[in-house]
């Protein structure tokens, strides 16, 4: 059984983390996870940079300028977690744009993925359609699970669809919105996210988009398995040092 | 026989498709299911012909170049989108969209823009229609293009600068998909050419095919043809190219000619020739061809002109490059630059440095005496007077 | 019945003639025995359509504007010589002309420009012909109309800068009649309004009657009638307003508003409101309406819009004013500033500053639901983007 | 007999001086009409000033902007010019635009001009066919001459019309040009007098345009009844001062 599987049998209230490797140094992404795992998150996403991410907001997009200045590529990234699973048991996801999985080739990707022991990918510009249609075969024999999104205007129907084919959890977005911490939530999300609950889906839900604080992640965890934060963290590792991962983790927990 | 227009899944050969955030799902799709079914209303045609009749100044001519016509010793036609409302064919397109939009019950429009015009004739359209607008620009395209964002903001729009990446029109592209992303119920994204996720390239290329048919009926009056043996036009994107295309793109017949920005050279690092220097990937939602690293990081493009300095081609024009339907040609800086100031001096008709680049394939191609031409005059060269000043030193 | 065109003297009532220095009589002589002639032979005819129509994209549309309509609760259409190639009606004058000027054998050309258009217009039409080409600019219009001062340049014409008097329209006048005095024999001078010793303004109302003519035909579609009810234009020397006036001024029936420009206040000591402020003399060889001092010294006018920055009026204007044929509205700086921005955010045309003063004067007549008001939307602004968003600080 | 037809019976080889009225300064007027006086200069040329004088180059141009600015006005010219016949015998004309004479009153006009003693008139944008048609009458009420332009270009049937009706002189543009001083005649020039000589006309001939210095001076005088200097003098006095007349006819003349 896949590792984010498991971590869903086995605990609530879950706290996933998203950086961009290589980022805010080439070599910082093994650190990164090292801290991750020291502070017990549950779930790593790790971010291939891109140039031209457009869902994601100013924090990242400059996170992923950075990292691609300092030379980060997909064969490097691979590299750099070739020892991943001696450092860390817990699951890691890496999300990235299509285009640049596309020229490295689908396949050797997700050879190398499963090779490295990631568990399983977000590739938010690849709809659930065009990747059952033409690319599911091939995330499934390298027993990567798919993780898909939604939002609030995803209809039922096309939920169900996400639902089917996702495999570990549903990246609910939060909001209208590109990544980027927000404060709070409004009556509006909260009802969207008790909407989605009501559903019953097979998958559990993540929240992300907006989670930057204690008080968005308690809510989050009310209305699904818990939060994905990106913005926040990469903002406070900027701002602090990636020694200080353990203290953000804190914040956000305690 | 070949077909070289969409098929039902979007796609022209390998191209095309919607490869969008879930987030655009909604939008993009509503879009599919209605872009054909209302655009093709009789009460909208009407609209739309009226529009295109009364505001911008439809049927543009079809100019016989005669200086031209004498000095290369061939038949030179020039399609005069130039005199469209606004400077440009990009309004006929924009007309097209905005009235989309009303059936659609939006409320806001968000473009992008490169070299403003696409930005002018959205602003135009929306000031038109009393619609809300924001427009997105590259820093780089702000300063370079001042003419018309001083046009947009006497329209009433708001420009937003786009300051990631190279700073222009694929940056400016990025930020409006975001700003549809978080905007998705009441806002329409005018895209300005054939790119972006399926329905997009065909909705823009359908809009832009009166160039294209008007050509033709107004061809048999000058010369007892609809078939030119050469249609020619410049890409950034491709919508006027496709505009002028469209009806001629089974017709065997008819030499296809996509011009190109080779900016400071096809290899000198400081260019916009996708067809030679792209590879097929994904650029804002469409399989294409694109200029990119082996690690598919978009690579930042270059041309003087702003309106060709784009790392992608829309996925129609993907498909006449892969399948050799059309000759593409890349013209660098200089040449065009030249071929502005020919124009001018020749024909009195100063045009944009886009549109400049379609013109200097004269200096490239050998033609016959009785070769029938088409250039898409695609756009007035208003925008681009500090350019050319500057660059001649006038 | 009334005739207010212009009589076989070239007098309109009192005003017109030829008060010329005896170097030019050879010159206006010719023009004065050929112009009709040339004019309406059939080889002339067919040229000069089928340059309008090819060229110049005429007939340019009647746009009814429907956000202005509804909010001024009367009907309100625009005729669009903004559309036409160049960005505003002078060029349907210098077509004429330079057709004229190449059957009378002259090889190189002169004008005078205030706003610059009617310079572009003529280094168009010597550029489309191959002909030399030398405007007369004043200084202060050559700053404040920089973009046509590039343009002209571009198109490969030379620019002479007006160093005298106000340094506007009126000094780019004499400095061209001084060039034509000193180049009588090769050279044509292609003036661009309705100003002038005869025949000029008749010649030019001629070439710019295509303005009225194809409003009747235009107007008949929409409103089952081919007579407006009011006819507006502004008037600098007045060609745009004659153009559009010429079929309906014995026509009664309808209304005929000339717009001029009052600058900071009719009676401010700046302005051009040449109807109220004028009297009759003699400027630039006709008798008409100017501005003066009691010694019969020219004053210097004052617009914000180059165009309409001059001392005098055309004799068929004088005559219009003095026999009330005509009605005459002057506006000033701020209110045209205020309409160039409200015709750009109400129907998405921006509208060149001298086009401006026509559409302002819906704030001061009032017009009945059923009134069918035509203005000539003489011009595009992109000459005047600076001014307007210095004014506005954009 | 007019003065102006008198001295052509006297005299040959003429010199006729023009002046801006109010040029350098407004009191120069009288000033200068003395010192040409003294000169013994054979008709005196006062320019009215006009703001446009279309068919003046660059130094009456600028002439008649300084005079303008000085204040001069058609009413000051007369009472300057109220004891003229005191001061001199030579015959004087003014030479002016025709708005300024229009707004004055053409009929007052006149009668001032032979109340002060003027002989006659240049106007040179009031074409023959026009004061033939509408203000002959007038002019000869009060005994004013009216001297007409010929150019290389007029016709010889226009020639004899302005014959007709010139009495004094015919003013013969000596080329295709605004006024202004030149070096010297082209053949050109030499061959359009000649045939202008051999036309045998009634009124005497007087070349003006580009007479500038001795050899402009001779020959003009060798071509017609002599010649009429007004840029070159205008200059002269600006850079030298009235009171160095004297010294610039001399250089004409000696
Ligand atoms: C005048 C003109 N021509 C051409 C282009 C290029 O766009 P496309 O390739 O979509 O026609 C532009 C873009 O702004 C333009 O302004
Ligand atoms: C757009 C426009 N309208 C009007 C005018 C005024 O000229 P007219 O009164 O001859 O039409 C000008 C003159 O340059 C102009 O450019």
């Amino acid at each position: 059984m896949n590792r984010i599987n498991q971590i869903f049998e086995r605990k609530e209230n879950l706290l996933s983390i998203y950086f961009t490797a290589g980022f805010p140094k080439i070599d910082d992404t093994v650190k990164i996870i090292k801290e991750l795992d020291k502070s017990q998150v549950d779930i790593i996403e790790i971010g291939l940079p891109f140039s031209d991410p457009l869902a994601d907001g100013p924090t990242i997009q400059k996170s992923s300028e950075k990292a691609l200045s300092n030379g980060m590529t997909t064969n490097l990234l691979f590299d750099q977690l070739k020892d991943l699973r001696k450092i860390s048991d817990i699951p890691v996801v890496i999300m990235g744009y299509f285009n640049p999985i596309l020229q490295y080739g689908i396949e050797k990707f997700c050879s190398n993925c499963k090779d490295v022991g990631i568990d399983g990918l977000i590739i938010p510009d690849l709809p659930a359609d065009i990747f059952k249609k033409n690319y599911k075969i091939i995330f499934e024999k390298y027993k990567l699970n798919m993780m898909f999104l939604i939002t609030p205007q995803t209809s039922n129907e096309r939920i169900n669809l996400i639902d089917d084919l996702s495999k570990g959890f549903i990246y609910m977005v939060s909001s209208y919105s590109v990544t980027g911490a927000k404060d709070s939530f409004d009556k509006y999300q909260i009802e969207y996210f008790k909407r989605i609950k009501k559903l019953n889906l097979s998958n559990p839900l993540l929240i992300g988009f907006g989670i930057s604080n204690k008080k968005t992640f308690q809510t989050a965890c009310q209305n699904s398995n818990g939060a994905i934060i990106g913005s926040a963290y990469i903002k406070y590792i900027e701002n602090h040092g990636v020694s200080k991962t353990r203290d953000f983790i804190k914040l956000i927990k305690d | 026989m070949k077909n070289f227009n969409v098929n039902k899944d979007g796609f022209y050969g390998d191209f095309g498709g919607a490869f969008i955030p879930e987030m655009l799902f909604p939008n993009i799709n509503e879009l599919q299911k209605n872009y054909i079914r209302i655009s093709e209303s009789k009460e909208f045609k009407k609209e739309f012909n009226q529009l295109l009749h009364d505001y911008v100044g439809r049927p543009t001519p079809l100019y016989y170049a005669k200086r031209l016509s004498e000095k290369f010793k061939t038949k030179i036609y020039l399609k005069r989108e130039d005199l469209c409302h606004t400077g440009a064919h990009k309004i006929n397109n924009t007309i097209g969209q905005i009235l989309l939009a009303k059936k659609l019950g939006k409320k806001r429009i968000i473009a992008e823009t490169g070299a403003g015009q696409h930005g002018v004739a959205t602003a135009t359209v929306c000031a038109l229609m009393g619609v809300e607008c924001v427009i997105y620009m590259g820093e780089v395209d702000i300063s370079r293009q001042a003419p018309n964002v001083a046009r947009m903001k006497m329209l009433g729009a708001k420009v937003r600068p786009a300051t990631s990446g190279s700073k222009t029109l694929k940056d400016a592209t990025n930020e409006a998909i975001r700003d549809w992303i978080s905007n998705p119920v009441d806002t329409h994204y005018i895209i300005g050419s054939v790119v972006g996720p399926h329905p997009y390239p065909d909705m823009v290329a359908r809009f832009q095919s009166v160039i294209g048919y008007e050509t033709k009926k107004q061809l048999l009056k000058f010369e007892n043809t609809e078939n030119p043996t050469h249609v020619i036009a410049c890409v950034g994107g491709g919508s006027n190219a496709a505009g002028l295309f469209y009806p001629f793109l089974n017709n065997k017949n008819v030499n296809i000619v996509c011009v190109e920005a080779a900016g400071k050279g096809v290899h000198s690092g400081e260019s916009a020739a996708t067809s030679i220097l792209g590879t097929e990937g994904i650029i804002h939602g469409s399989k294409t061809l694109l200029m990119q690293t082996k690690d598919g990081q978009i690579t930042e493009p270059y041309s003087i002109s702003a309106g060709l300095d784009y790392p992608g081609i829309g996925p129609m024009h993907a498909n006449l490059f892969r399948s050799k339907r059309g000759e593409f040609i890349s013209i660098d800086d200089s040449d065009a630059m030249k071929w502005g100031l020919i124009l001018s001096q020749m024909e009195g008709i100063i045009p944009a440095i886009e549109t400049s680049h379609a013109f200097a394939v004269l200096d490239k191609m050998k033609f016959n005496k009785n070769d029938i031409i088409v250039f898409n005059c695609s756009g007035r060269g208003d925008k681009d007077l500090d350019t050319y000043v500057n660059y001649f030193k006038l």
